[in-house]
């Protein structure tokens, strides 16, 4: 187990800037989770991280070694940083058996024949792959060639594990298990690992902590409940949550009484928002509510605002329920309960402590 | 467009289509002058020469060969008289023209050889356009002065040799160049130390009487190329005819035994003959001419049978050879040749023609002996001079004339 | 730099010595006097550099260069067109028995070509295309037929069926398909069957030589024929190559880049 | 699919195969035909003489040897410009942006340029004397080592191969340089990141995947391995005495010099069929693997 | 708007059985949804619908047009079925641009060229690709060119619209997106559509019906409600749902008082489900229970049973737990608050109401 410390990062393409001003300490024994839509640069950090990539500035550490520096003049090529990596394509070699491909860095570090024979059975053992080892990957399903891939990359045992987007090739049902099939395996191997997604269902359910990325740079970095609850900007709350979080523009018409003129009209502030806002004396806000707190009823109430129900997605066991209030369309979670009672009118009331308010013009969080 | 449908529609007009293998410098400029004379006295006709050279004509053989087993022969085509005809005349390709001969007067102009090389079966088949020397020896003037070597003692294989020592003792390691990369180089120097083994020897090789191949004038034939070949550039292999005849004229080396074409060279490089560089019979052979004889004939199925006709009588005119051949640097076929419009060698040659007491056809150059000994006889003398083995050069050369026996169909007569 | 690239470089440089060496020799020897060609090795550069040969060689190339230009372009075309349709049909839209098809076409591309020179000949001058540039280029043609074919169905094989389906479902039948859509997707096999055709015609001796006459000799025959039977003048014999070469050192100077990436799609790859 | 029979690339494709199978399948054909026939020189009499023709092959000593030559050259020259093209192609691809680009083109040179030229280069390069060849082994080696490339008939064939795979390199290393962009990046960089040096990258992970391309350059090699007919007619004839022969050249002398055509026939028969034998398997093989 | 109906259908691929036996009737106007997983027929069923592959048997006829039948030797190609397609790929003519794209199906036919500007751009503005129509494929982002394939498969209005996983290669965000998108325009253009997926969200908030397949064979058509409430096998029951539902093998020892003996102990049926089971005399059972019917509780209680919470994967609203009794590995999904009383000894109990009982040699369901 290491830890990875990464210093003022920054990775020019040409004049495309993937990554920049890139800060980042990984703990020891940690699943670190960088997530970011495509084209972020989470792959790029990853590559450099690996040695694949030279950086255009900045430093990495992998625990007390710098193995790259640009200052220094210092890079260590992939070969010698002793770390394990899964790709997204699998990248296992074709024309190699299945042993042959787990074997692989183990032969060409020339390990002793029977040192290659006894790990490979041990760690095809604990991916459940000890079947395969005779194929060749053309034989072998999208899951079993995921576990082949990172059977490789553990078989030196490495204190520090990369994965880009290992699962997106896999289909939804096997991605569900093979989500906890890594969480188990990290914690056997007690590895450090990098784990890089678009996806922010993995990201939320293996990552110990996530940094998400968006644009090159880095935006948030928290554990999973922290980064869906306390979103700091208006990217990190529309990029966490499916369905993402409703969000309006606002103008905050009456300060005192936190009465918010939004897409949809009016809303009044709760007062323990209203204070926050005050210190900061910005007018123009956006609104972000998340579906699972907005409130469907099927009879008016006081406070609530009056929809129309355009669309239901079922789900099975919950209901994504489509409304519009004039011109803004709103998501909803709902029960199938809750269905059957509405018609085509109805009221929704915001959960008013799971509200979030952002400063429209730099899109900053403010509560 | 226009051209595309142009070149389509084939012409019927009054043409007459040659192929020969004379594409380069002075080769081209003699057929042109010979076309010249022709379209001087036929001037309606146009002429369409098909030129296809390399492998001293053997590419043009192979496709003239093509041409005619597939019934497209043209008008008239370059052959070596002899043997080389002989495929055509058997397959009744060619037309006789007797007639032509007598009505042109050609008995009396031609010497006896030259005549019997175009006849098959008693009937002229081809009237001869010109005559290379095979057995020329060319050395550098310059180099034998210098050495204090009298041409004159080159006239036996001893005083030849003799002299190659004195070079060698001279610091010049390989007096002799000579060329190999298409083989028949190397035959072309065997074939020249055959006939100065005595004309009966070379008419029995050609008539294929040897059967023996412990003939004693064979081996020591090969004794004496073998000991040539200790005089010659050991990169042979690797050089055409015009590469070794170079190395002469820079004075590499100072002998090179190849045809009278050779002089050429000489010419295009500013050498003067006599002062720079000169020519005498290769060793052994004085007095006897070995003939390379291009010719001209009728191929059955000409499209265009009187421009034919129109050609082989200039071709066989004496103001036909005489523009040809001084170009040419060959000499005219017929013995009443203008001597004046020559150069130094070439007078020189025809000197010697007319007092030649022999006359041979050379089978290196496809007259003298079937195309099947003619094809062997070259493996067999590139085989000898990388491996000098003379009992197997022997053998060789008695089977191939074995293996080519039922074509040996002419006596040749040569003394 | 660092070393092992400087290794690379240095091997690379060396190799591309040994690889150019040929050009160059044939420049230099294009561009000496007779006599200089007489005095000195192929490789030395001239000391005094003329260009009688080069002006002599096109002089008497001209005719041949235009005759290889127009039979080379048309051949190269047509076959490449027929190539592109056959394998079009043959990947693409397949019938009973197209595979043995395929195969007994294939196997053109094996011919001995001398082995069928007489007939040829025969074959031609009875259709009355012998000796003529249309013949020239209807010969080319057909040979070219099976390796085009087998260039453009490798290439056809790698293209998604879905996007013939998707056409299919558009409206369009097979010719529509093929000409708006297989047509121009498939320029990186045209590139590189063109170049193919292009440098295996321009550099054909054979058919030149026994179909052809006159003033309708091909340039490579033209070429042949600037080195005498019984006089050499290396210097205009390798003017005349250098001229002869250049069409085709500008089709690979021009499209290899292409090239490359015409490989990368698949028109190759068995 | 029946509804073809109006479609204009059913014309074409018809059209097309029916004057390649007449000048393929025809000429062939008559090629055989020609080949049970009686020797009669030019003319060409139809007299059926069963397998004279082939019995005369094996009692020909030339031809025996230009077999053993036939089977040398494929065995040789193809791995040989295999192999060369793929050193040549692994320089490339490390060396990699503008020199690849630079180099692969002068290393294509001589495959643009036609035999007959490249040949009379290599005769030259092969000189004894003054060859560029024997004079580096003279200037490392001394004078001892000197080989006599085109003279010696021992080694004769050997340099005739050399030079036709050094003027293929440059072809099949264009083909390999495709192959290896092919392999995916993802793949080179877990080589790496397992430990893989330079060269097992290239020998364990990147060769063995270029199977396929391997085996299209081998085609297009074996057309070529007969066409050398005119880069061996030129550079040495089949000499020094036979020891260069290989069927090409020894049916090209047979029917044209000595004027056999039905022997020629059964030569180039007998070739056809060597070819033939290699690669139909190949072709069945390439349309088996697509199946799947 | 079309019907479609499918008699007898198979497709045989030289040995494999692609489908067999299939039957299935879409009405006009519906949304219909093929579901299932990878090989296992789907796309086999759609091309032989648009016409692209020929069946080895069965008849399929659009509306009252008899497009293929294997007995009459009928078979009319895909041009003149008059229908649109979308492909997983996109299939978009990579050297036509977006215009060129959209506009070939009317070239082909020959419209005029007003009308197919006309057409062109209405469609554009639908979809909101009016602003990439010059652009080519290749400078499309995966959603343009998904909207771009749509469009092309749209402008001819065709009454039947078949779409092979139009969204597997989008990312999830976009999915997300798309997937409300396709059901707006499908009612906008009130086409009849048949989707392929194997995507059982996608299917689940889409379809108005959806047909499960497996193995070449049709399992289930229903509602979406319907098959995931009442999956009428176990394939059907563990294929639908995520996390999917818990299965146990379980014998019935007392069958008066519906004892279970399961693989994690005993469990007591309730009355209504014991009778069901006497009825069919079956001993040997599977027992079904959905995540979401699975109640995670902090202390014990009477009926509860005793599990060891092994990991919990938090995405944000909810939260999976993993569970073990004994050696069986149980999935529920609890909420935040709950997990937060929790500690490693926890207790569960089955909603009575939900529970799904399949015999387990047959497979098919019993309650
Ligand atoms: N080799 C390269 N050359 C040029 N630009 C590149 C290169 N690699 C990446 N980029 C650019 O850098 C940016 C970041 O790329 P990167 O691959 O790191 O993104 P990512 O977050 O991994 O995206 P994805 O989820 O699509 O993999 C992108 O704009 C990409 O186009
Ligand atoms: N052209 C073909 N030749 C041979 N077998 C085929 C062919 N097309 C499909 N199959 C086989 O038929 C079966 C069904 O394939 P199909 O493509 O219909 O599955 P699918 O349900 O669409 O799967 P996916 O979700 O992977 O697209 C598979 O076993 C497949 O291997
Ligand atoms: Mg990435
Ligand atoms: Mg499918």
């Amino acid at each position: 187990m290491v830890n990875v410390y990464i210093k003022d990062l920054c990775k020019k393409f040409g004049r495309v800037e993937a990554v920049k001003d890139f800060d980042l300490e990984v703990k020891s024994g940690e699943f670190f989770v960088l997530l970011g839509p495509s084209g972020s640069g989470k792959s790029t950090v990853l590559n450099c991280i690996a040695g694949i990539i030279k950086p255009t500035k900045g430093e990495i550490w992998i625990s007390d070694k710098l193995v790259v520096s640009t200052e220094k003049g210092l890079y260590v090529p992939p070969q010698e940083r002793n770390l394990g990596m899964v790709f997204q394509d699998f990248a296992l070699y074709p024309h190699m058996s299945v042993f042959d491909n787990i074997t692989f860095p183990l032969k060409v570090r020339k390990f002793p024949e029977n040192e290659i024979r006894m790990r490979a059975e041990q760690i095809a053992g604990i991916l459940g792959i000890k079947h395969l080892l005779n194929r060749k990957p053309g034989q072998l399903s999208g899951g079993e060639k995921q576990r082949v891939g990172l059977a490789r990359a553990l078989i030196r045992n490495p204190p520090l594990l990369l994965m880009d987007e290992p699962l997106s090739n896999l289909d939804a049902k096997l991605r569900v298990l093979m989500r906890v099939e890594l969480k188990r395996i990290q914690r056997e191997f007690k590895t450090t690992v990098i784990y890089v997604t678009h996806d922010q269902v993995e990201a939320l359910s293996m990552g110990d902590r996530i940094g998400i990325m968006s644009a090159g740079t880095l935006q948030q970095v928290g554990e999973p409940t922290e980064i869906y609850e306390k979103p700091i900007n208006t990217f990190v709350a529309g990029f966490i949550g499916s369905p993402p979080m409703n969000m309006f523009n606002c103008t905050l018409t009456d300060l005192e009484r936190g009465v918010l003129e939004c897409d949809f009209g009016k809303y009044v502030l709760p007062k323990s928002v209203t204070e926050a806002i005050f210190m900061k004396a910005v007018k123009e806000l956006i609104l972000g509510v998340r579906p699972e707190h907005v409130k469907v009823i099927s009879s008016q109430m006081p406070g609530a605002i009056e929809a129309k129900l355009i669309h239901v997605e079922k789900l099975g066991r919950e209901l994504i329920a489509h409304l519009k209030i004039e011109e803004s369309k709103i998501t909803s979670i709902i029960s199938p309960e809750v269905y059957s009672s509405l018609k085509e009118t109805v009221w929704i009331i915001f959960d008013e402590n799971k509200i979030h308010v952002f400063n429209k013009s730099s899109g900053q969080v403010i509560v | 467009y226009y051209y595309y449908t142009t070149v389509l529609a084939r012409p019927r007009a009054n043409l007459l289509e040659i192929y020969h293998w004379w594409t380069s410098g002075g080769e081209k400029a003699a057929i042109d002058a010979l076309v010249a004379v022709f379209q001087g006295k036929y001037p309606d006709v146009g002429v369409i020469q098909s030129p296809v050279a390399g492998g001293a004509g053997y590419v043009m053989k192979a496709v003239m060969k093509a041409m005619v087993a597939a019934g497209e022969a043209p008008d008239a085509f370059q052959v070596h008289a002899g043997y080389e005809m002989k495929p055509y005349v058997d397959a009744g390709y060619l037309d006789p023209i007797d007639d032509l001969w007598s009505q042109q007067g050609w008995e009396e102009v031609f010497p006896p050889v030259v005549k019997d090389m175009v006849k098959w079966g008693g009937h002229y088949y081809a009237v001869p356009v010109n005559i290379h020397r095979a057995n020329v020896l060319w050395y550098n003037k310059h180099m034998l002065d210098r050495y204090g070597i009298d041409p004159a003692t080159l006239e036996t294989w001893d005083g030849f040799f003799e002299a190659c020592e004195k070079l060698r003792a001279a610091g010049i390691s390989h007096p002799i160049a000579m060329g190999g990369i298409g083989k028949w180089e190397i035959a072309h120097a065997l074939e020249q130390i055959f006939v100065s083994q005595g004309i009966e020897f070379y008419q029995d090789l050609i008539n294929g009487k040897l059967t023996d191949p412990n003939d004693p004038r064979l081996v020591r034939a090969l004794q004496i190329f073998h000991r040539y070949l200790d005089y010659v550039n050991p990169d042979y292999a690797t050089l055409t005819w015009d590469q070794a005849v170079a190395r002469v004229i820079r004075g590499e080396a100072a002998f090179t035994i190849m045809g009278d074409w050779a002089n050429g060279e000489f010419l295009v490089a500013g050498k003067v003959f006599g002062v720079d560089y000169g020519a005498i019979p290769a060793p052994g052979t004085k007095g006897i001419y070995v003939l390379v004889v291009d010719c001209f004939e009728r191929p059955r199925g000409a499209k265009h049978p009187e421009n034919s006709i129109k050609w082989l009588i200039v071709v066989g005119s004496k103001e036909g050879q005489d523009a040809f051949n001084p170009i040419k640097g060959s000499i005219p076929a017929r013995l009443d040749a203008d001597i004046a419009k020559y150069g130094p060698y070439q007078q020189q040659a025809i000197n010697d023609f007319r007092n030649a007491r022999y006359m041979a056809p050379s089978i290196v150059h496809g007259s003298g002996a079937p195309e099947k000994f003619a094809s062997a006889f070259n493996d067999i003398s590139s085989a000898f001079a990388s491996n000098r083995d003379i009992s197997a050069a022997c053998r060789g050369i008695i089977d191939a004339i074995n293996a080519a026996r039922d074509e040996y169909v002419k006596e040749w007569r040569l003394y | 730099m660092n070393k092992a690239s400087l290794v690379v470089y240095t091997a690379l440089t060396i190799l591309a010595f040994m690889y150019f060496l040929p050009f160059w020799s044939v420049l230099t020897t294009a561009l000496k006097s007779d006599i200089e060609v007489r005095m000195t090795i192929p490789i030395v550069p001239p000391s005094n550099p003329t260009t009688t040969p080069l002006l002599k060689a096109f002089e008497l190339m001209k005719q041949g260069l235009v005759n290889s230009l127009l039979f080379t372009s048309f051949a190269t075309i047509f076959s490449s067109l027929i190539g592109s349709v056959n394998g079009f049909m043959l990947s693409k839209v397949k019938f009973k028995h197209s595979d043995t098809v395929f195969l007994a076409l294939s196997v053109g591309i094996f011919i001995p070509y001398h082995a069928v020179v007489i007939p040829l000949i025969t074959v031609t001058s009875k259709a009355g295309i012998y000796n003529s540039i249309l013949g020239m280029t209807i010969v080319h043609t057909t040979y070219g037929i099976p390796i085009c074919t087998l260039f453009f169905k490798n290439f056809f094989d790698e293209l998604p069926e879905s996007i013939l389906n998707a056409a299919r479902i558009d409206g369009a039948g097979d010719f529509t398909i093929y000409k708006r859509i297989a047509l121009p997707l498939s320029w990186p096999a045209f590139i590189i069957t063109g170049v193919f055709q292009f440098t295996s015609i321009w550099n054909d001796f054979l058919f030149g030589v026994v179909l052809t006459k006159g003033s309708n000799q091909p340039a490579s025959v033209v070429l042949a024929n600037l080195l005498g039977t019984t006089a050499a003048e290396w210097n205009v014999q390798m003017a005349g190559t250098f001229i002869y070469a250049l069409p085709v050192v500008a089709v690979y100077l021009l499209l290899g880049k292409y090239l490359i990436r015409g490989y990368l799609a698949g028109a190759i790859k068995g | 699919m029946g509804s073809h029979s109006l479609n204009p690339l059913a014309i074409i494709l018809i059209a097309s195969l029916a004057t390649a199978f007449f000048f393929i399948y025809g000429l062939i054909g008559w090629n055989m035909l020609l080949s049970f026939t009686k020797s009669m020189g030019l003319i060409t009499s139809y007299e059926l003489a069963g397998l004279a023709q082939y019995v005369k092959a094996g009692s020909d000593a030339v031809f025996h040897v230009s077999l053993k030559n036939n089977l040398m050259l494929i065995t040789l020259f193809i791995p040989g410009s295999i192999g060369l093209g793929l050193l040549l192609a692994v320089l490339l691809d490390i060396a990699g942006g503008k020199g690849e680009a630079l180099y692969r083109t002068i290393y294509l040179l001589p495959f643009s340029l036609s035999f007959v030229i490249t040949a009379s280069m290599w005769a030259w390069m092969y000189n004894y004397s003054y060859g560029v060849i024997n004079t580096l082994l003279t200037a490392l080696l001394g004078r001892a080592f000197q080989i006599n490339w085109l003279g010696d008939p021992n080694v004769a064939l050997y340099s005739v191969i050399l030079a036709l795979i050094w003027q293929f390199s440059g072809y099949t290393s264009l083909v390999f340089l495709a192959g290896i962009k092919s392999v995916p990046e993802s793949q080179i960089n877990a080589a790496k990141i397992d430990g893989a040096s330079t060269l097992q990258l290239y020998t364990k992970i990147i060769i063995p995947q270029l199977k396929p391309w391997i085996l299209s350059a081998f085609v297009v090699l074996m057309v070529f391995a007969l066409k050398a007919f005119d880069f061996i007619y030129v550079l040495t004839n089949g000499g020094p005495g036979v020891s260069t022969y290989v069927l090409a050249l020894l049916m090209f002398r047979r029917a044209f010099f000595e004027t056999d055509f039905p022997y020629g026939a059964a030569l180039a028969t007998i070739l056809f069929t060597m070819v033939i034998s290699v690669v139909v398997p190949y072709l069945l093989l390439s349309s088996r693997r697509e199946e799947k």
